[in-house]
């Protein structure tokens, strides 16, 4: 059996998804969707493990073959699988989150439909991270991205309504564009296999159509991963959709964007094309400081919390992609890491802003006054994630951070460090307004009652997530040491 | 007992104490009390380390918990610089403790449970913090007592108590994540290690230029030492209650600043290093200046425990100015000021608290006459004052004297010139509130004042009196500190 | 007249900037979409031109069609029926998303709900 | 359009033969042009006919939404059914060889993936119609 978990990533949450709509109780689809997502989890592990010892895991669809450039291959290396983990450990806390925090953001009867949109989601996301083959890395981001915008339109306000059709439009011309350029390197060269094409494409780099293919896909998946200034989708998509799926979709989604862009690079284009001869590097660099500073700034602006972690992740994604564009092993290293640790905080962060909606009904920052005695556990967890995305040690964050600002401390690029940890001061700022009102400021004199602790259905997701932000800031070799070595593999010396 | 497990004991005994504590809440008795006994259990442990850190065993203990990083581990060391810094803290601790019961319980403070808890936090912080083996476990522990301190700073609780805290904490958190993190960083990135050596780690050829924005780096990174011009937390943290100033400007946080550059000098750079460092030369000018100017507001201040505060400092550029010359005696004035400052200014802020306590006094010409009322208390403060100005018999003297030893070596003129200037100017703003205390009459004599609750007046008695002691008997200290710089005393 | 002959990258050109244009500046929610559907249906014709091969047959294969026929390729018509069904199904969400819009604001104008949103 | 008999005359002779060709589509589709994605959309085509001319509260009373909305789960779940059945059998996910011996293998496999595809097109299709239709009353 341990030949086809690969494929079993993707299948169970894509067979459990129809089976959601076919249960019809609430209940039983939450213990399903707990169920298939918890598989998924613990094959992502042993996956994890098996490509650990024994290297690069493989399976062609249907046992036919690459030669005729039909057989679809699924691949599995470090990164891919690093990205798997994290994604199905999301996928999980949130999964389990999802019951409680749905009971006051959904009618019962849609609880099936959520549950079959959220699996096909995951098994979207999961899919991109396995394939080897680029046309199905694009359906696969088609089907994540679409049951994404389902799932955000689910929200309570209507306004998630018009932030999900936003998010739509913006999607599809980003998937759109990277169809384009896919079309075009086939045209060109006849495969459409990650490996083949690896081969392949150095020798046509001097082809107008292929650096124009270079360009759409770059600039399609930058949409899709949110980079400055395509991000504008972004906050509002995470404002008004359910806690759940703002946690899940806060933590994976644009990452695993920023992986497909990394396996563009790297392994389909190759560095010598991308990085030296188009100087993406540079482009992707410039774009991030922006990313960095106003992502910040703007988060330090907002009254709305939710709005406020959105802006912060386009901050954070800012550094992801420092990292790719510096294209050392170090920095791709640290964006690895990053893409970890940040999906675990994010994700924890956005669970315990769910907790606070869901007994507050409110993310404003005006309604958090005086909340720490109320609800303690809740935000402890907000505080302890929120110190993760600081960076302060002992947390995730700090070995991102560590990471990164070692990758950017050389003769060239050593500003980048001042910008990094710029950003990581204004999110002390925005961290420690919440902090400051939750903890110091009396209640409002409008509440009047107790407002009581979030359920624990609410509060073991989050604090899963949270003690894992604390266990991987001070364990690293998974999302450090294995971070750099498929750095290794995928830059290469 | 092993020496690991007698490490592992004084790192450890804080936070158990603060675990108990924490279950102890709901009974107020039982909980002071445990808070008591947790601390003189850490002194007992620091004693049994001191002991066997004293009879010459040839090996440090080391102790390694985990490996964060590869190459970079969170693990203990002791050397006689983190000995006399754990001593210090332990000793205070005790007092400071039962001064805390005495001063919280004398004024209704809220939120005691958490006061004392975090109060444990900071000082397991100190202890890894002291301890810690290399620069990155010592930064882990400087975050932990950032984060621990500040809701003592914002114990009041009121808007201006959290402004006080945004300030306390932006400037902590903000230095040490902007410089302090970023210079570790490099120095990693130059040297490729972080564990703590004597004669420092970095190699022969380092360029000159980045030795030197790094070591202004670590001094600007390290935001608890408050230089100028970054001492403005100091000043605000004034808001939190009189234990909570003694702990800051005492027992841990501004001392595990300048123990921080201290263990910098000595074990990253390498004092011979330092003195070669054309940035050291301008952070003696910059130390002195911050003397000589937090002098000169100290004298302006009305309020006791601002004049206190600017005067705490001063006090720090001492010891970062003496750091920074790199000479033995320099190095070993460092290291005794360290102990010396701690001992005379907790004396101070606890006279100052118990003068709260007691009478809710709080500015300089109100006190008027007072030292008749409350005779234990201001000649407690008297014998800090003489400390501070550097006077015998108060261990004060100590440390300047071999600063002026370590300054005359160097032939640093400026040195000797800043240490004769603050001199005077410490007199001028200590002394004329002894005199104002004993010998002018009270404004007014109506209110019949007290002497504050016995457990405070006990604590600031034995402040005084150690600061006395500290001088008669200063070998224990003097001794470490020899140790650390490798000069004789 | 290299430039005709290469007509149908014209062709989708235009009709990729045609959808485009119909996306931005347009107001109207419905009209949004089918400029979408239009700036994919570009996508489908470069797809599916560049699997001609003039003189090509239909590929077919059969025991009776002569070893040296030429087809087809028809890979990228198989990739591009999952390419529009990922438009259909993107068609369909945006219209479900604009049929509830227009329950909740009673407007299909972009503009309008921005006003009702302030 | 109850009313117009020519219209619906013309529909009653249609939707058969335009199932029938939906079905011819479906089952054909392992030799030639055609398979279930194409058979569905047919398929659909022929209800919503129905639809247009009778009204789309009789083709609910025939094909009902619940029904559709099973159906097109089940459609995909015999799809991955399919394909797990191989991986059950020891083989790749979808390889066919593990159904039956041979050639059979495949046209079997191809087969009921075909009818997996062709359930859910058909009845998404209709979903979408029924709901667009009527504004979307249910979701």
């Amino acid at each position: 059996m341990s030949a086809h978990l690969l494929i079993l990533l993707v299948v169970i949450p894509l067979f459990s998804a129809p089976l959601c709509i076919l249960l019809r109780r609430s209940r039983l689809v939450w213990l399903l969707s707990s169920l298939s997502t918890g598989a998924c989890l613990l094959i992502s592990i042993l996956l994890l493990q098996q490509v650990y010892r024994s290297g690069t895991v493989t399976y062609m669809l249907g046992g036919w073959s690459t030669p005729l450039g039909i057989g679809i291959e699924y691949r599995l290396d470090l990164f891919a699988a690093l990205v798997a983990l994290f994604v199905s450990l999301v996928g999980f806390a949130v999964a389990l989150y999802s019951y409680t925090s749905l009971q006051k953001e959904l009618p019962r009867h849609k609880h099936p439909l959520f549950a079959a949109a959220y699996l096909l989601c995951l098994a979207g996301l999961l899919g991109i991270t396995v394939t080897a083959d680029v046309f199905n890395l694009f359906v696969f981001l088609e089907i994540s991205s679409l049951s994404s915008y389902a799932l955000i339109s689910m929200g309570r306000d209507r306004a998630a309504l018009l932030a999900s059709f936003r998010y739509l439009i913006m999607g599809t011309i980003g998937a759109t564009f990277l169809l384009i350029g896919i079309g075009l390197i086939y045209s060109h060269t006849g495969t459409l296999n990650m490996s083949a094409l690896q081969k392949v494409l150095p020798a046509l780099t001097g082809k107008a159509s292929i650096q124009a293919s270079l360009a759409f896909i770059m600039l399609g998946l930058a949409i899709k991963s949110a980079l400055f200034p395509l991000h504008l989708w972004l906050p509002s998509a995470y404002t008004h959709a359910p806690s759940a799926v703002s946690a899940f979709l806060a933590g994976t989604a644009t990452k695993v964007s920023i992986y497909a862009l990394a396996r563009f690079i790297y392994s389909v284009f190759g560095k010598p094309f991308v990085i030296t001869q188009e100087h993406i590097g540079i482009a992707l660099i410039t774009l991030s400081i922006p990313a960095m500073l106003l992502g910040s700034m703007l988060a330090i602006k907002q009254q709305n919390l939710k709005r406020m972690l959105a802006y912060s992740s386009i901050a954070q994604i800012g550094y992801l992609f420092l990292g790719l564009g510096l294209s050392t092993v170090a920095s791709v290293g640290a964006t690895i890491t990053h893409l970890f640790n940040h999906a675990l905080i994010k994700s924890a962060l956005f669970l315990s802003l769910g907790c606070i909606v869901y007994r507050t009904g409110k993310a404003e920052i005006s309604s958090l006054s005086g909340l720490a005695r109320q609800m303690p556990w809740t935000m402890a967890a907000f505080t302890v994630a929120g110190l993760g995305l600081i960076g302060i040690p002992l947390t995730a964050g700090f070995i991102s951070k560590w990471a990164l600002i070692r990758a950017t401390l050389t003769p060239d690029y050593w500003p980048l460090a001042v910008v990094i940890l710029i950003t990581s001061l204004l999110a002390v700022v925005y961290i420690w307004r919440v902090i400051e009102a939750a903890y110091f400021q009396p209640p409002a004199p409008g509440s009047t009652g107790r407002t009581a602790e979030a359920p624990l259905g609410l509060l073991v997701p989050t604090w899963l997530l949270v003690l894992l932000s604390l266990y991987f800031g001070i364990q690293t070799t998974v999302n450090f040491g294995i971070a750099v070595k498929a750095a290794t593999a995928l830059v290469g010396g | 007992m092993g020496l690991q497990e007698s490490l592992l004991l004084v790192l450890l005994t804080p936070w158990v104490g603060g675990v108990l504590l924490v279950l102890a809440g709901r009974w107020p008795n039982l909980r002071d009390a445990i808070s008591v006994v947790t601390s003189l259990l850490l002194l007992l442990a620091v004693i049994a380390l001191y002991n066997h850190a004293g009879n010459g065993t040839a090996t440090p203990p080391e102790l390694t918990l985990f490996t964060m990083l590869p190459g970079i581990e969170v693990g203990f060391r002791l050397e006689p610089l983190g000995m006399l810094f754990v001593v210090i803290a332990a000793v205070l601790w005790i007092i400071n403790t039962i001064y805390s019961i005495g001063y919280m319980r004398g004024n209704n403070e809220k939120h005691q449970t958490r006061f004392y808890l975090c109060f444990a936090i900071a000082i397991g912080a100190t202890m890894g913090l002291a301890l810690s083996a290399n620069l990155l476990t010592l930064f882990i522990f400087y975050e932990v007592l950032t984060l621990s301190t500040y809701p003592l700073v914002t114990h009041k609780g009121s808007m201006k108590a959290a402004r006080a805290g945004r300030t306390y904490l932006g400037y902590l958190l903000g230095t040490s994540i902007a410089f302090f993190l970023l210079a570790i960083i490099w120095t990693w990135a130059l040297t490729g290690t972080l564990e703590f050596t004597p004669r420092g780690i970095f190699k022969q050829d380092t360029d000159a230029a980045s030795l030197s924005l790094l070591f202004v780096l670590y001094i600007f990174g390290i935001g608890k030492a408050a230089i100028m011009p970054i001492h403005r937390w100091l000043p605000a943290a004034m808001v939190a209650p009189t234990p909570v100033s003694a702990l800051l400007h005492a027992v841990a946080v501004v001392k595990a600043g300048v123990f921080t550059i201290t263990k910098v000098v000595l074990y990253i750079f390498g004092p011979a290093l330092t003195r070669e460092i054309p940035a050291s030369e301008w952070i003696v000018y910059l130390a002195g200046t911050t003397i000589v100017v937090a002098s000169w507001i100290a004298l302006r201040q009305t309020n006791l425990k601002r004049r206190l505060a600017y005067s705490t400092i001063s006090q720090l550029s001492y010891v970062i100015m003496a750091a920074a010359l790199g000479t033995a005696y320099a190095l070993l004035a460092a290291a005794l000021h360290i102990a010396v400052h701690a001992f005379g200014k907790i004396t101070l802020f606890f006279a100052a608290g118990s003068i709260y306590t007691a009478t809710h006094k709080t500015e300089i010409p109100q006190l008027k006459g007072i030292g008749r009322q409350m005779p234990w208390t201001m000649a407690a403060f008297t014998i800090g004052a003489v400390s501070m100005v550097g006077l015998p018999p108060a261990a004060g003297f100590l440390s300047k004297w071999y600063l002026l030893m370590g300054a005359m070596q160097l032939q640093a003129y400026f040195v000797l010139a800043v240490i004769v200037i603050s001199t005077l100017l410490n007199a001028a703003y200590f002394f004329p509130i002894v005199h104002a205390a004993f010998f002018q009459p009270a404004d007014d004599d109506t209110g019949k004042i007290h002497e504050a609750p016995w457990p405070v007046v006990l604590a600031v008695s034995c402040a005084a009196v150690l600061t006395l002691l500290l001088f008669l008997y200063p070998w224990p200290v003097l001794s470490l500190a020899a140790l650390v710089s490798g000069a004789t005393p | 007249m290299k430039i005709l002959y290469l007509f149908n990258y014209w062709i989708v050109i235009v009709i990729m900037l045609a959808g485009l244009y119909a996306v931005i500046a347009s107001s109207n929610l419905v009209k949004k979409i089918a400029g979408l559907s239009i700036f994919q249906a570009s996508v489908f014709i470069l797809y599916i031109s560049s699997g001609k091969i003039l003189g090509g047959t239909a590929p077919i294969v059969d025991s009776s069609v002569p070893a040296d026929v030429v087809f087809s390729n028809p890979l990228p018509h198989v990739l591009i029926l999952t390419a529009i069904v990922v438009g259909v199904a993107t068609t369909a969400v945006g219209a479900a998303l604009i049929i509830r819009i227009h329950r909740a604001y009673g407007s299909i104008e972009e503009n309008e709900i921005l006003e009702y949103e302030e | 359009m109850k009313h117009h008999l020519v219209l619906r005359v013309v529909a009653k002779l249609l939707i058969p033969s335009i199932l029938l060709f939906a079905l011819y589509t479906q089952f054909h589709g392992d030799y030639g042009p055609g398979g279930g994605f194409q058979a569905g959309v047919i398929y659909a085509a022929g209800f919503i006919l129905h639809a247009l001319v009778f009204g789309l509260e009789s083709t609910k009373k025939i094909m009902p939404l619940w029904l559709l909305k099973i159906l097109s789960a089940l459609g995909v779940m015999v799809y991955a059914g399919t394909g797990l059945t191989s991986l059950l059998l020891g083989r790749p996910f979808l390889d066919y060889y593990a159904l039956a011996e041979g050639v059979h293998g495949q046209e079997l496999g191809i087969m009921l993936v075909e009818l997996g595809v062709g359930f859910t097109v058909s009845s998404v299709m209709l979903i979408l119609f029924y709901l667009f239709a009527d504004q979307g009353t249910e979701e």
